[in-house]
Order: C-alpha cells, then sequence, then structure tokens
C-alpha cells in the first residue's frame, strides 16, 4: 500500500515533468534533426546531426552575442541591484516626509505598459547618443520596481534594531548599508539577480531597436536572424539557435532555483 | 517621582523651534532623496517622461516618423470609444486573461502542493518544474509554432494517432486563443510555481502538525490552512500575472500576428501594429493610455477588494 | 562613442552603411556578395546590418531618419514604396542615374516600373519575386493528372483540386489548393486579371483615394477561395509561410502559391518531384502577368555626397551581371539585370532545376499595365491587415461581397484619414 | 495498565547521534507528568514521538495496552499545545477550536455547545469572535489550551506552553492549567525547562539530559533526594552547593584545602566524595561557631529573602539563603553552620550515595 | 551635577496617547538605575528617548549638563544593548566590536587592543572568530556587552538584556552584570519587567506604569516602603497580599465579611482603607490562636520553600511562604497569625499612609 502510493505520487512528478519538460526536450531534439527529418515530423532524429549548430554559428555571429548578451545581462543585474536596493533602503530605513508616497510612485511604475515607452525611449537614448552603445542597451532598465519591491521586503526582515544599533555607535547610513544591509540581505540579491538576468537576457526589441552594430548585439537577435519570412526556413538551425539561447539562462535557473525560492520565501510576498 | 525634580529651569535653554525641526526634516529628506535619486532619475526618464509623452501624443495626429502635426484634443479618445475592433480587443484582453491567470495560478499551485513536502529526490522536481522561467517568450513562442503546426506539429501528429482529425490550433478563430493561452500557461507556469512554494514553505510547520493531531484530512489541511495563509502570496500572484496578461504582446507577435479575423487581436498588440506597422502614433498613444488607465484601475479594485480577503499573518 | 565607427575609417574609406531584413539562408549571400564588393573597392567600406523584419527595421527608420544615426543604404518592402517617397528622406536613385549617365535600359523593365514614380526611378530593385502556383507532381500521378500540365484556369484549378483531395473518413488526408491569407496573394490574383487595387491607376497617376478591389476581379478570388474551401479542397494555411510550406512538403495539400524566391529550397527539401506553374486566371480572362514583389533598396538623403556615390557605386555592382546570377542562383530571386540569365552559371542551374525559369517566364510575358504595375499607396501595410482579416473571414462563412467591401471600406477609411 | 507506556525509546534524526535514548516510563492516566532538562535535551522529541509526529528508531509505544508505533497522529486521541500556539491565524477563537471538532464530525449543536462550555472555563468568552492576533499572550495561551479541551481527548501533551508568557502571568497560568487539568480529569505530558514549573505542577517529574532520563519521581522526592550531581544542580534556585571533598574521620576536606568539622560521622565510606548543600541549610552563627568562617562576597537582597555568597576556596562559593533581610555587607567575615543531616553525597561517578531514592508514587490529589 | 538628568520628560506617537509623561529623574555618573513596570508602560520608549531614538513630544534631556534634546544619537556618546542584543549576524565576535570602533575611526593597533580587553573581562576570548550563531545566549549577552564597553561610552542602556535567557543563566549574567559595571564604572540605564533583577541589581529603582512614575528608590526601601498598592503589588513573589478592609477599634474588617482582630490599634485614622501585608509575614500557629483560621486551597511546594494559599473570603486568597517543606495539604483548615508590624495601609486612593517613604540615596558600593 505504501510503496503503491510511493511509486504512484514519483510516477505523477514525473508525469508532470515530462509534461513540462516536453516543449524543450522537442526543440532540443529537433535541432539535431535535419530538415528531411522535421518535415516528417518526427519526434526522434533518424541521425543525430552537430549541422545545425554549426550552420546557427556560421550564419549568425551567435558567439559574440552570447557574450554581449552575457555581458548586457550582467550589467543589467548589477545595476539593478545597486539601484534598487539603495531606493529600498532608503524606503525601509531612513525616515523622510513623503517615503511612502515615493514608494507607491515607484510600485505603480509596473503598471505601464512597456511597449507605449518604446519609441519615447529610443529618441531619449538616441539624444543621449547611447545608440550601439552598451549604456543604451543597460541603463534604461537598472530601476525596476519589482526589485526595489522584492529588497524592501528582504530588507524588512532586517532587525530594526540593527539599525538603532548602528546609529547609536555613529556608524552611517552609507557604512551600515555597505556593511550590514546588503551583506545581510544575500538571498533577497540573489533572487533579484536572477530574475533581472533571465529578465534582461530575454529582451529582444529593445536591443534591435538601438542597436545597429553586430558587436553589442545580444542573443535574441541573433534568433529572429536565423528566420526568414518569404524563403523557407531552416528549422533545425532556428531549434539550434534557440537551444543556445535557452541554454545560459536555463543552467543560471538550475543553479540558482534554491536561492531563487529562499529569497523569494523571505521577502516578495508578505 | 518625590526624587528631585526641583532644579529651576534656565530660562536660556533652547527650546525646539518650528524652523529646527523643519530643518532636521529638512536633512532626513535630502538623505533619503540622495538614495532615491538614481531610482527616481531613471524612473523619470524612462517612464515617466515616455508617459506624459504618450498622453501629449495621444491628442495629436501624427506624421509618419511620429512627430505631431495637428492637435486633435480628445479626438483620439472620441474614436477609439467607437470604434469596435477596440472593444473587440479589449473583450479579447481581458478573455484571455480569463483564460490564462487562473489556469496558471492553479496549475502551479497543485505543482506547488506535490512537491511542497520535503522528500528524497524533491528538489530536481522543484527545478525542473520552475524551469519554464529560464524561457524567454521568443524561444518558447518557436517552440509552440512548431508543436502547433497543423500538418508536422506534435500537437496533430498526437491527435490522429489517437485517431482525432487535425486541428488548426492557431489558424482556426475559435481555437487560436487557447491554443495561445496554452502556450502562455505553460510560459508563466515556472514563475507562478516558485513564488507559490516559496509562499507555501513559509507556513509555519506546526500548523500542519496541529491539524494531523486533530485529523484534518488532507483536503481539508488544503483549505483551511494552505489556502488561507498563501493568501497573501496568492494575491500577490494573481495581482502580478493578470497586470502581465493584461499586456500580454510577444506571444501573440510570433504565434498569431492578432489574428485569424481578430481572434488573438490582445490590446498591446493592438497598440504596437497601431504605432509600429500603420504609423498611426497619436492613435496608438491614446490607446496606451486607455490601457494604463485600466490596468491602474484593475490594480487598485483588486488591491481594494480582494486584498480584503487576504490574511496577512 | 566606442562601437560607433564611422569615424574611424571615414578617412580613408567611404562607409556605407545598408540596414536590411535579409535573414536565414538570405543572410549569408548578401555577405558574401557585400564581401565581394568590399575587397573590389578598396576606397568603399559597405557595412550590413540586420535590423529584423521589414516593419521593424521601418520603425526604427522612421526613427533615426534624418539624423547621424540613418543609413546611408536602406532595404525596404515594396508596399513601403509610397511610406519611403512621402518621408522627404531619400534620394531618388534616378538623381544618380542621371548624374552617371547610368544606362537602366539594361534593367528588368517589369522590375524597374514598380519602384517608377511619376518616370523617375525611386529606388534599385533588390530582391525581388512574384508568386507561382507550385504542384506535387506525384501527388498529380497518384491522381491520374498529367503532372506536365497544371491547371492554368479556376475551373481547371478546382477540377484538379477536387481529384488531389483525397479524404480517410472524415480526415483529409491530402488538400488540393491552398495559398496563404497574406495580402500580396490576393493582389497578385487581381493583378493578374488585370484589376485594380486602388483607384487613379493604382495610385500611379494620383494619390489614391479609394480601394477598388472590392470589384468583381477581387470577387471572383474571394469566391475561388469560398467555393474551394466549401468543397474541402482548399486548405487554410493561415498566415505563416512555414506552416504552409511545411503542409505542402508533408504532402498535405498538392498545390499552392508561393513566391518565387523560396522556390529552390523547397524543391531540394520536398520528397517528391515539385512542380512549378503560372498564375491561375478565372476562365475566360486573358493573363495579364504578375506584379512585382520582394524589397528594394533606398538611398539616404542625409547621407554626404561621397557616401552617396560610394552607395551607387554599390548598388550599380549589385546589378552587374555576374552578381546577379550568383544571386538569383542562390536565393531565388530575379535577376534585376536580365544579362544575368546568360551566364553560365544561371544555365546551369536552370538545367538542374528548370522549375526555376517558370518564374522568369511568367515575369517576363507580364503585360505593362498600371495593374501590373503594382499599387501605390502608404498605408499598404494597414490595409493588407483588413484583407487578410477578410480572407480569414471567408473561412467563416462570410459572403466574400461582404468580406471586400468590409476590407474595402477599412481601407478607405485609413486612406482618408492620411490624406 | 498503564495509560501510556513507552518502552525503550530512541530515536536518531541523522542515524548517528541519538537525540533520545532508552526511555521507559509508564504514565498513568490523570496524572501529570512533567518533561524537564536544559534546552536541547531531547524533550520536544520525545513528546513528538508520543504525538505520532516522528517515527520511532526503536523501541514501543503503547497506548492503552496497545503498540501504536504506526499509528497516525489522529488515531492516538491525544491533543498538542505548542510552544508557540500554533494558533490559525485567520481564523477566530471559535473558528480555531471549532476546526478540531469538524474533523471528528462532531454535530453542528454539539460544536458549539462544547466551545462555549470550554471559553467559559477558560474565560475566552468575551474573545470568542476575535482573532489570534487581537489577542494577549495569556488569551492565546488558553485558545490553544482550549483546542485541546473541546477536543475532549484523554491525553494532552504540552511543549513549553507558558514558556512565552511574562513571569506574572505564568505564575497565574500556572495554578489555572493544573486547576483545569483536575476538573477535567486529563493526563498531561508536559514539557518545561523551568524547573520551578515542574516542581509546582507536576505528579510525578522525568528529568532528561542530553536524551537520557536521569531521574523519575514526584518533585520533592527528586530535590530531597537528587539521583546525581546533575539533577542536584538543575533541581532547586539558588542550585544545591556542590564540593569536591575528601571524607576524614570527623570532617570533610573540601578540594584539600578547607576542612569542615562535623558532629557525626559522614555516611559514606568512600574516601573522595562530591557533597552537596542546598542554600537554606546554610545558617549564620556568632563569629567562630558553625561549621565554617569565610568571608562574603556577593549579596542578593530580594526583600523577602537574602542570598548571600561566600567564598570557601578561591574557586568554591556556595551561597546561603536566608529569609527577611538580612544585615550582611559584602567583605564581611561570617561563621555558618550547616544542617549535616541535610548533607547530599555524590561519588566519583556523580552518582547519589546513600539510601537508595524512594520513587513512592504519590497518590495524587485530585 | 547629576551625569544625566530628566526634565518633564512626555512622549506620545500619535499625538493623542501619551506613552511617557512628565518623567523627571536625575541619574548620578556610576549609578546602576532600573526602570521596571509591566509590559507596555513606556520603559523602552523612554530608553529610547535617552538615546535619541525617538524624539522628544515635550521636556528636556540634559547630558553632563547640556540640553542633548536635539543631539543625534551617536553625539549622546552612550551604548544600548538590546533584548535581542542586535548583533550582526554576519560578523564574527570580534568585527562586531570593532565596527563601532571603525565608526568612530579609531586607529587599527588601538581596536584590536580594545577588544581584546574587553573580550578577556567577558571571558569570551575563545570565540572571538565566531559568529553570533554559534553563540550560547549568554555568550550572545556578553558579546552586545562588549559592544558597549569597547566603545567606552560613559552610559550604557540595557533594555531587557536578560529576558532571552533561561532562568539559571539568569540569574549567573545578573551577578556579572553588576560586577562589570562596578568594575568599568559605567553609569548603567537599565529595563526589565523582572522585579528580581530590580531588587538584586539596581543602585535605585524606578517604577512606571502606564507611562507614569510611580516611585523611585533603592530596591529595599521601594520593598518595604510601597508608595502605593501598584507597586506594592508589582514588587515581590509572590505579590503582596491586599484586601479592602474596614478599619475598627481593635481589628479589621476585610470585605465587610472577615473580622482580623489586631494585637495594637492599627495606623490610619480612615475608615476605609487597603490593608496589605507580605507572604512571608504571615506564619501558621496551632489551631485557634493567630489571627484568622482559614481553609487552604492550594499548595506550591518549591522544595526550600511552600507557598500556602488560603481562602479569606470567597474574593480574597492570601498566599503565605514558609521557608522548607510544610506538611499542610489542600482543604485542611489552619490559623494563621500575622506580624502586625508588617501590616501596610493605603488610602482610597491607593496611596500609602503612614510615615512618607524616605527616599535614602545609598552610598553605592564600588
Ligand atoms: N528535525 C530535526 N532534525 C535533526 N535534528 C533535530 C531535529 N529536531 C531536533 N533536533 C536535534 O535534537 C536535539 C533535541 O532537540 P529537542 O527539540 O527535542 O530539544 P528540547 O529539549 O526540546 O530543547 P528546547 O528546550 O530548546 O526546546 C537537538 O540537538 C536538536 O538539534
Ligand atoms: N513606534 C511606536 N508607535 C506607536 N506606539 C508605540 C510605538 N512604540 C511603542 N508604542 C506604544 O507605546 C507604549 C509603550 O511601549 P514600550 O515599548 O515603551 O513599552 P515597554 O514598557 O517597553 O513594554 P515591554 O515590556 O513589553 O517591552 C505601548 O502601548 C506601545 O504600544
Ligand atoms: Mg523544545
Ligand atoms: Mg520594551
Amino acid at each position: 500500500m505504501k510503496t503503491v502510493r510511493l511509486v504512484a505520487y514519483y510516477g505523477g512528478l514525473c508525469i508532470c515533468s515530462a509534461l513540462l519538460l516536453f516543449p524543450m526536450v522537442y526543440a532540443l531534439l529537433m535541432s539535431f534533426m535535419d530538415k528531411a527529418d522535421i518535415f516528417a515530423g518526427r519526434l526522434w532524429p533518424e541521425r543525430w546531426e552537430w549541422t545545425n549548430y554549426q550552420a546557427a554559428f556560421e550564419q549568425a555571429p551567435l558567439g559574440s552575442y552570447l557574450l554581449n548578451s552575457l555581458f548586457v545581462a550582467s550589467v543589467i543585474t548589477i545595476g539593478r541591484l545597486i539601484v534598487s536596493s539603495l531606493a529600498a533602503f532608503a524606503f525601509v530605513f531612513l525616515r523622510f516626509p513623503g517615503r511612502d508616497a515615493w514608494f507607491y510612485i515607484c510600485i505603480a511604475t509596473m503598471l505601464v505598459p512597456w511597449e507605449a515607452t518604446v519609441i519615447p525611449n529610443f529618441l531619449t537614448v538616441q539624444q543621449l547618443g547611447w545608440t550601439n552603445h552598451y549604456f543604451g542597451l543597460t541603463i534604461p532598465f537598472w530601476a525596476m520596481a519589482f526589485g526595489i519591491f522584492l529588497l524592501r521586503q528582504q530588507f524588512r526582515q532586517i532587525p530594526y534594531e540593527l539599525y538603532e544599533a548602528a546609529r547609536l555607535s555613529g556608524i552611517g547610513n552609507f557604512r551600515f548599508f555597505c556593511r550590514i544591509a546588503l551583506p545581510l540581505s544575500k538571498t533577497g540579491l540573489v533572487t533579484l539577480a536572477v530574475y533581472s538576468f533571465l529578465d534582461a537576457w530575454n529582451m529582444y526589441l529593445w536591443p534591435l531597436l538601438v542597436t545597429s552594430d553586430d558587436r553589442v548585439r545580444t542573443v535574441q537577435i541573433g534568433l529572429k536572424q536565423l528566420q526568414t519570412q518569404e524563403m523557407a526556413n531552416s528549422w533545425g538551425v532556428v531549434m539550434a539557435a534557440a537551444v543556445v539561447a535557452m541554454l545560459p539562462t536555463l543552467v543560471l535557473l538550475f543553479v540558482g532555483q534554491k536561492q531563487l525560492r529562499k529569497g523569494l520565501m523571505q521577502g516578495a510576498i508578505q | 517621582m518625590n526624587d528631585r525634580v526641583s532644579s529651576p529651569m534656565p530660562s536660556a535653554w533652547p527650546v525646539p523651534t518650528q524652523p529646527m525641526v523643519r530643518r532636521t526634516a529638512m536633512k532626513a529628506w535630502m538623505e533619503g532623496m540622495v538614495y532615491l535619486l538614481p531610482s527616481l532619475l531613471l524612473f523619470g526618464v524612462f517612464l515617466f517622461y515616455p508617459l506624459a509623452r504618450t498622453l501629449y501624443l495621444s491628442m495629436f495626429s501624427t506624421n509618419y516618423q511620429g512627430a505631431p502635426i495637428r492637435f486633435v484634443g480628445w479626438a483620439h479618445f472620441a474614436a477609439l470609444f467607437q470604434d469596435e475592433s477596440f472593444w473587440h480587443s479589449v473583450k479579447t484582453t481581458f478573455f484571455f486573461a480569463a483564460l490564462t491567470v487562473p489556469t496558471t495560478v492553479v496549475i502551479a499551485f497543485c505543482l506547488a502542493l506535490l512537491v511542497h513536502e520535503k522528500r528524497k529526490g524533491i528538489g530536481i522536481f522543484r527545478t525542473l518544474f520552475a524551469s519554464t522561467m529560464g524561457m524567454s517568450v521568443a524561444v518558447a513562442s518557436i517552440i509552440w509554432m512548431f508543436m502547433y503546426n497543423p500538418a508536422i506539429g506534435i500537437m496533430n501528429r498526437l491527435l490522429s494517432a489517437l485517431g482525432f482529425p487535425a486541428v488548426s490550433w492557431l489558424l482556426d478563430p475559435d481555437t487560436a486563443l487557447y491554443a495561445v493561452a496554452v502556450a502562455t500557461v505553460w510560459m508563466n507556469i515556472g514563475f507562478t510555481f516558485l513564488l507559490l512554494l516559496a509562499g507555501l514553505q513559509n507556513i509555519d510547520p506546526s500548523l500542519y502538525e496541529s491539524a494531523r493531531i486533530a485529523g484534518l484530512s488532507y483536503w481539508r489541511q488544503l483549505w483551511t490552512v494552505s489556502v488561507p495563509l498563501l493568501s497573501p502570496t496568492l494575491f500577490f500572484v494573481t495581482t502580478v500575472s493578470l497586470i502581465q496578461a493584461l499586456q500580454t504582446f510577444g506571444q501573440i507577435d510570433f504565434l498569431t500576428k492578432g489574428g485569424p479575423v481578430d481572434a488573438t487581436n490582445v490590446f498591446v498588440y493592438a497598440i504596437y501594429r497601431e504605432a509600429f506597422v500603420n504609423y498611426q502614433f497619436g492613435f496608438a498613444s491614446a490607446q496606451a493610455i486607455v490601457l494604463f488607465v485600466i490596468i491602474a484601475a484593475i490594480t487598485f479594485l483588486q488591491f481594494r477588494f480582494a486584498e480584503r480577503k487576504v490574511h496577512y499573518q | 562613442s566606442s562601437v560607433d565607427s564611422k569615424g574611424e575609417t571615414a578617412n580613408r574609406k567611404t562607409e556605407v552603411v545598408f540596414w536590411h531584413s535579409m535573414s536565414g539562408d538570405l543572410q549569408p549571400v548578401l555577405e558574401e556578395i557585400v564581401n565581394d564588393f568590399n575587397q573590389t573597392h578598396s576606397d568603399i567600406e559597405v557595412k550590413p546590418v540586420f535590423q529584423g523584419t521589414y516593419e521593424e527595421a521601418l520603425t526604427k527608420w522612421n526613427a533615426v531618419a534624418g539624423t547621424k544615426e540613418a543609413p546611408t543604404i536602406m532595404q525596404t518592402f515594396e508596399v513601403g514604396t509610397k511610406h519611403m517617397i512621402d518621408s522627404g528622406q531619400i534620394v531618388p536613385v534616378q538623381t544618380w542615374i542621371d548624374k552617371d549617365q547610368y544606362d537602366v535600359s539594361q534593367w528588368e523593365k517589369n522590375i524597374v516600373r514598380y519602384y517608377t514614380v511619376n518616370g523617375r526611378i525611386y529606388s534599385m530593385p533588390f530582391n525581388s519575386s512574384t508568386p507561382v502556383l507550385i504542384y506535387n507532381k506525384d501527388a498529380f500521378r497518384k491522381a491520374g493528372l498529367d503532372p506536365e500540365k497544371p491547371p492554368l484556369t479556376y475551373s481547371e484549378l478546382k477540377e484538379a483540386a477536387k481529384k488531389l483531395t483525397k479524404k480517410s473518413g472524415k480526415e483529409t488526408k491530402q488538400y488540393g489548393f491552398s495559398m496563404l491569407n497574406y495580402g500580396w496573394f490576393f493582389e497578385e490574383m487581381i493583378a493578374v486579371q488585370g484589376g485594380l487595387y486602388v483607384n487613379h491607376d493604382n495610385g500611379r497617376s494620383a494619390d489614391a483615394t479609394e480601394a477598388v478591389f472590392h470589384g468583381q476581379e477581387g470577387r471572383r478570388v474571394f469566391e475561388l477561395i469560398r467555393d474551394m474551401y466549401r468543397d474541402g479542397t482548399f486548405y487554410n494555411a493561415g498566415q505563416n509561410w512555414d506552416d504552409m510550406r511545411a503542409a505542402f512538403q508533408a504532402g498535405k495539400i498538392a498545390m499552392y502559391l508561393d513566391s518565387s524566391a523560396g522556390l529552390k529550397s523547397l524543391i531540394d527539401n520536398s520528397p517528391f518531384s515539385v512542380g512549378v506553374s503560372y498564375l491561375p486566371v478565372p476562365d475566360g480572362i486573358e493573363r495579364q502577368g504578375v506584379v512585382i514583389g520582394g524589397a528594394s533598396l533606398w538611398m539616404m538623403k542625409g547621407s554626404s555626397e561621397k557616401e552617396q556615390k560610394a552607395a551607387w557605386e554599390f548598388m550599380k555592382y549589385v546589378t552587374s551581371p555576374s552578381v546577379q546570377a550568383k544571386w538569383h542562383v542562390r536565393t531565388g530571386y530575379f535577376a534585376i539585370n536580365p544579362a544575368a540569365y546568360d551566364e553560365p552559371l544561371v544555365k546551369e542551374e536552370w538545367k538542374k532545376y528548370p522549375q526555376l525559369k517558370v518564374a522568369v517566364d511568367q515575369l517576363h510575358e507580364t503585360k505593362p499595365t498600371a495593374a501590373t504595375q503594382g499599387a501605390l499607396i502608404t498605408v499598404f501595410p494597414e490595409s493588407r491587415q483588413h484583407v487578410v482579416k477578410a480572407m480569414e473571414q471567408l473561412y467563416e462563412g462570410v459572403d466574400p461581397q461582404e468580406a471586400l467591401d468590409q476590407a474595402a471600406k477599412e481601407t478607405n477609411r485609413v486612406l482618408q484619414k492620411t490624406n | 495498565m498503564a495509560f501510556l507506556e513507552l518502552i525503550d525509546v530512541t530515536k536518531s534524526y541523522d542515524g548517528k547521534k541519538q537525540v533520545v535514548e532508552n526511555v521507559s516510563v509508564a504514565i498513568e492516566s490523570g496524572e501529570f507528568f512533567v518533561l524537564v532538562g536544559p534546552s536541547g535535551c531531547g524533550k520536544s522529541t520525545l513528546l513528538r514521538l508520543i504525538a505520532g509526529l516522528e517515527s520511532l528508531t526503536s523501541g514501543y509505544i503503547l497506548i492503552d495496552g496497545q503498540v501504536a508505533n504506526d499509528w497516525p497522529p489522529h488515531a492516538r486521541r491525544l491533543s498538542l499545545v505548542f510552544q508557540n500556539y500554533a494558533l490559525y491565524p485567520h481564523l477566530t477563537v471559535e473558528q480555531n477550536m471549532r476546526i478540531v471538532l469538524q474533523a471528528q464530525k462532531v454535530p453542528k449543536e454539539e460544536q458549539r455547545h462544547r466551545c462555549l462550555e470550554a471559553a467559559e472555563m477558560l474565560g475566552l468568552t468575551d474573545v470568542l469572535g476575535r482573532k489570534p492576533r487581537e489577542l494577549s499572550g495569556g488569551q492565546r495561551q488558553r485558545v490553544a489550551l482550549g483546542r485541546a479541551i473541546v477536543a475532549r481527548t484523554p491525553l494532552c501533551l504540552m511543549d513549553e506552553p507558558l514558556s512565552n508568557l511574562d513571569a506574572k502571568l505564568r505564575a497565574t497560568m500556572r495554578v489555572e492549567l493544573r486547576r483545569l487539568q483536575r476538573q477535567l480529569g486529563m493526563t498531561v505530558i508536559y514539557v518545561t525547562h523551568d524547573q520551578t514549573e515542574a516542581m509546582t505542577m507536576a505528579d510525578r517529574v522525568m528529568i532528561l539530559r542530553a536524551g537520557h532520563p536521569q531521574q523519575v519521581g514526584a518533585p520533592l522526592d527528586i530535590y530531597n533526594h537528587p539521583a546525581n550531581t546533575f539533577v542536584a544542580s538543575f533541581v532547586g534556585t539558588p542550585p544545591m552547593n556542590l564540593a569536591e571533598a575528601h571524607v576524614l574521620e570527623h570532617s570533610l576536606l573540601l578540594q584539600n584545602e578547607r576542612p569542615v568539622r562535623l558532629m557525626r560521622r559522614p555516611l559514606p565510606k568512600t574516601e573522595r566524595v562530591t557533597i552537596g548543600l542546598r542554600p537554606e541549610h546554610i545558617h549564620r552563627v556568632a563569629l567562630g561557631d558553625g561549621h565554617v568562617t569565610a568571608s562574603i562576597v556577593h549579596v542578593e537582597r530580594l526583600g523577602s529573602e537574602t542570598l548571600v555568597t561566600f567564598e570557601l576556596t578561591k574557586q568554591i562559593h556556595w551561597t546561603a539563603r536566608w529569609s527577611g533581610q538580612a544585615n550582611v555587607a559584602v567583605g564581611e567575615v561570617a561563621s555558618f553552620s550547616f544542617d549535616e543531616h541535610a548533607l547530599h553525597f555524590f561519588d566519583g561517578h556523580s552518582k547519589r550515595i546513600g539510601p537508595p531514592t524512594r520513587i513512592e508514587e504519590e497518590a495524587f490529589e485530585r
């Protein structure tokens, strides 16, 4: 009875995982198929081919795109951590007039549909001369309402007495921020980092708009570059690129998932 | 009390005066602002300014470069409210949200319940269940597009293997929105799952133990312990998912382009098409403003009414 | 800024930034041509930059046109022609043709005609294609049809489709015919009958003010689709090119309309022999030919004289027979310079793929009328959306004329809004 | 037949360290049994084993004479009052109590009735409609108790139920808890690390140390006859004074340094012992008289009594406890006499020497 | 000149309810001053006002004779030991102490020196490299103290520093804290709600109730001469027995019900008073003798002493406290005699009647 239930339980888990993972595995399998296999609608490649990957890397500079994505996503992540943690710190530890009002203003920015702001933002970035530059790819994303919200919750976990103790001993706000608040909020910071990284990694429209130089472009553009409209697509190649584009994020997720969950547990919600 | 209270109060002592209080308040304000400055500056430049500009543009007709050329006041809005396709897209958007949000939350919640308890090897399943959040909209859409392919996609292959007639998933106005919804639910499950799992793990285990001793059945525990105590998380998750659902764009662009017969022409996609394909920036701006107001109103209402039912510890 | 490389090579080489939307298999070919050009022109450096789809590229161009961010050469799809002209940010290619006294007669007339407005050539045709009927020869054979005699009229098409449609139980294993829900095919199907899309000679003699595609020519097309769909011989392939091709290659459809550009890889990747034929016409209507589709290259006003000259050099290079031969063979797009078809490379290719020649023939046989010159309106993309919607409505059982009228009405509305 | 019987109960979480080891005890129906010991000694673990929240590593748990090792928690018909009360924060006081009854499918009318009764008993009638966060600590504690009462389970386990309350409230609740237990005839197993609670509430006490039971018995028995030095110093505040001593003919030599002359020959034959003396058995006598003369190093005046610490040797500070407000000052030298009959002796393994501790099972006053 | 002086200090968080009202007191250098009172009475608030963590609503705080109302916390040169210690959990013990000095820009060498010194003093030398979570409660407590010590601030505020420790450790730390304070000559303001701490540690105690000071004085003075019934029942465990009484010629009538015959004429002239008597002033006498005869309703045997509760009237239960293990049982009827000289009288406003409480400022033993 007990073993039956256990088998059923793990069986259920496996089925759920299989259903959820299927699209990814499907993409992975397709990336190893040749055209004939794909058009025959096969599930399993008849012959495993690396040629799609080869083709993908030949047609688009996926290598440097990957590096750019890595760099851009990292810089956005770091920027977000800094900007959000500063704001969250003020919202939690500093008392000043209008604090809560500012907080709600920040939170309200979550409601702005991003597509509505693309063109004015593009013009702004252009005026700043940040097109084709990492500045334009990263800086506009540094402030993030969700990040502020998350870190605010995280900072609220820190006993306020720690802050008071610091004030009594003459430890300044900034020192407290660097030496105490940040180290104590590692989970929150990691959570935000993982979330931001995934978010930044997946940007497409914005990098396409603000860059016209392969040297700063990101991998999602590469993905688009491998698709055509009027001509027949090489699906295997596209899938290979898709796999290349999703692999780093999946790896990051697998590594950071536990931290992420912990962080979300401590903050984010209550 | 009868201790030495008696020392006379020298009149020369500084009495805390209003200006002084104000000065300390001012200093505190300045310091707070220094910390907020980066955020506010960036929000100002990249969110509020464009929003204001959108509002401004919504009252103009524009040329193809998006520059305002003629002030039309509220004319765009008036036209909008008479535009059938606008109402259609509003309806579609809400229907889409109604399709995806509850489904995502329910499925993610079930998954979270499945792996909530610590057991051997459970960590792997937790990771697997969360993995869809690592997928970009672009990648996910490409994969689903292929799966939905009526001729060679796996969906129809499966159907025909099971002896069902083929379905033209994304091509039939009756099924397209559902098909996109399925893909969307899949994409969103990961993050929602993770949030809910975190919320579940935050519940004091002694409450479950107490329930076990009292002999509450699994379902009763679910309804009397898990759900109410998870309600803050559930509330947060639904709010965020709803906002996200109302702003759906990427998967529509990839999978259906708003078709067939506008069956998937959700709001943001309609705006996008208006602005970037048809170059009707003024009109598109008006729509964007309406969207912003709708989202803000819904969020407000949700906080106002739904949050009351939420139990915070 | 560090990655902005305009200045760096300015003193030695003239840099020509070239925005394009050639993705997938097209990109390597384009880059090869550009490379060859750069090798042979030591004083010019053409830099090809992918800018996403035509729409995305145009969106961005709209925002930067007239600034130093703008490219020198910009590739835009055919329906963007009027938009580009009206923008005032471009230099007609004619200017350089005149300056250089270049002989344009060597260019394919039927292609150049599309981009000629008020007697001036505005942009240089680059990747041009037309629709053709593609069919599965094996299926023809199996259905008892002659694979060398594809249907040329609507009734022949219907007939053949009926024979080609194979059902097993309720499910249809193979459909007779299909056509993408895409405005371009509809436009072509009208043009081949000599019908106009908009008034004022398709907007060529004056700015179009009204849509006329809902006349009898349009109705015939819609009725054809409606009838065949009703018969169960028509397959709804949606808006996605690849879905349709996949269906054809998987044997799901026996005949369909496709761009001539995709031919070669289609032939290569189909597990059966592929036939290519002209667009069918309604019975008793004289075939007028096809409108050119694809995209052309535009020269920017904001660029310096030197850059423009360099861009012109590049354009000339691209149109040379040998380059065009390569372009045609590698991509399936037409050669703008018909001399290319005499190159041995093409000759050889045609021997291998006789189907390629069919598209070229269809183009050559096209009669130069306003109908085949193609419509010229700014709101083309939006109008196409309405046509697509009308096509989709057909499958919902909406009356063809009603659907067309609706699309025309919507098109008129946007036409008026912009005038 | 005992109501609850533990036989060689052993628990290890990690398969290595045994958190509870070979605990055997029989608990009678209606008994108030207290488990006491320092933090981390395994008290909570033992309770959770009885409740069925953890599984045994080895041994048996018998309920009503039946082996209950594999029974699920609710089949054991017991209730558990958690240290943090484990109240459902989203339910009112009444709902918190009712939920137990709902699970047992008690009819609605009966539910209401039992809740009102329990609320009456606990003085919660006015707050039945409130949520836990609107209650004071004492009230929450009583709600937790209320849940146990309405369930009418014969056995109630309590894990440090008073430790979150302040000293005053704790004193009141001690009495109240005990009164209720008697009134309802419940069997209670009560965990605490506060020995005052153990002393005043228990019918019997078990003292645990690192998973091992040290002594089981009535509180006063344990106080008077501690089985070893651990128990001796754990029970009683201030703790029993201890010192290593050589037993000589008519005297003791503390730490090879300080001789203490005795009136009668001390009990043990062993030469090296640890002696123990409770603070209340040390009195002040005229200077020069008594057993020892020493200088006073610390005085605590509590009003009702005075704790005087004096230095026997550099290492050995003993404390005496005198009623009232003694007139002594730090630094003063005074003479102290010991109640010789109250001396405790422990051997080299800290085991009590002398007549074996009788475990008289006193009749429980009910 | 007092080291720290509060003059009419008043605080209201919401502008309506005054959490601290008109508190005036002068604290001398080197004094160990204890603030005691029930939960929520404003003790912490007062401490935070002194520390500068909250701003005054009205009144003055003088440090060294200077008005410090607007001084930022760190300018007041004091340290605060929090109830939960407020140790930085990610820093080692040493870093926890050093961070204070780093903020004050003390040279590295000196930092190290002071830390070692403080660690030595507190017995923390071995754990300097550990993180707070690897420490026991008592060690954490000492680290918190260490932070105050290395800062060398003349004034140290402590907010219930011992309340998270268990009873045993609390007793030890009481002594240790006081010893250190003397050794370093610190001025300490110490908040607690535990009256044992107040009694044993304080040079002077202030008893607060709902923001109002009730009495200030040496602990024993307060024990012996409580200014009102609140203080009387707050100080001492078990608390002073109280009862409303009519004062008659040679007797008292408790609650119009129970006459108590007295040997000598009671002090007050008022007719209606509240009388008070501490448990240790009630003794058992032969049945029929003594002041009252009553039945025993509850007995708590703590080993060293026995608390006996008897019923004077239905409402009035008094408790007596006897040394040793008295042989009494619940339900027994016994006679009790009162120490008449120890009777306290309070008027209708609960104010003490009798000789005004002398506030002798005892010389501090240092
Ligand atoms: N779930 C667990 N997994 C592993 N070890 C545990 C677990 N629960 C408790 N322990 C360990 O078992 C030992 C006994 O723990 P237990 O909680 O029973 O002590 P306790 O006597 O209740 O202490 P306290 O008075 O502090 O509550 C401790 O060393 C503890 O670390
Ligand atoms: N920040 C605050 N805002 C509003 N009211 C407060 C605040 N802090 C404390 N209070 C209120 O002031 C009163 C006194 O609180 P305080 O913390 O000083 O009490 P306390 O004597 O320290 O109690 P305890 O012994 O429980 O620590 C309480 O009624 C409390 O609710
Ligand atoms: Mg425990
Ligand atoms: Mg407090």
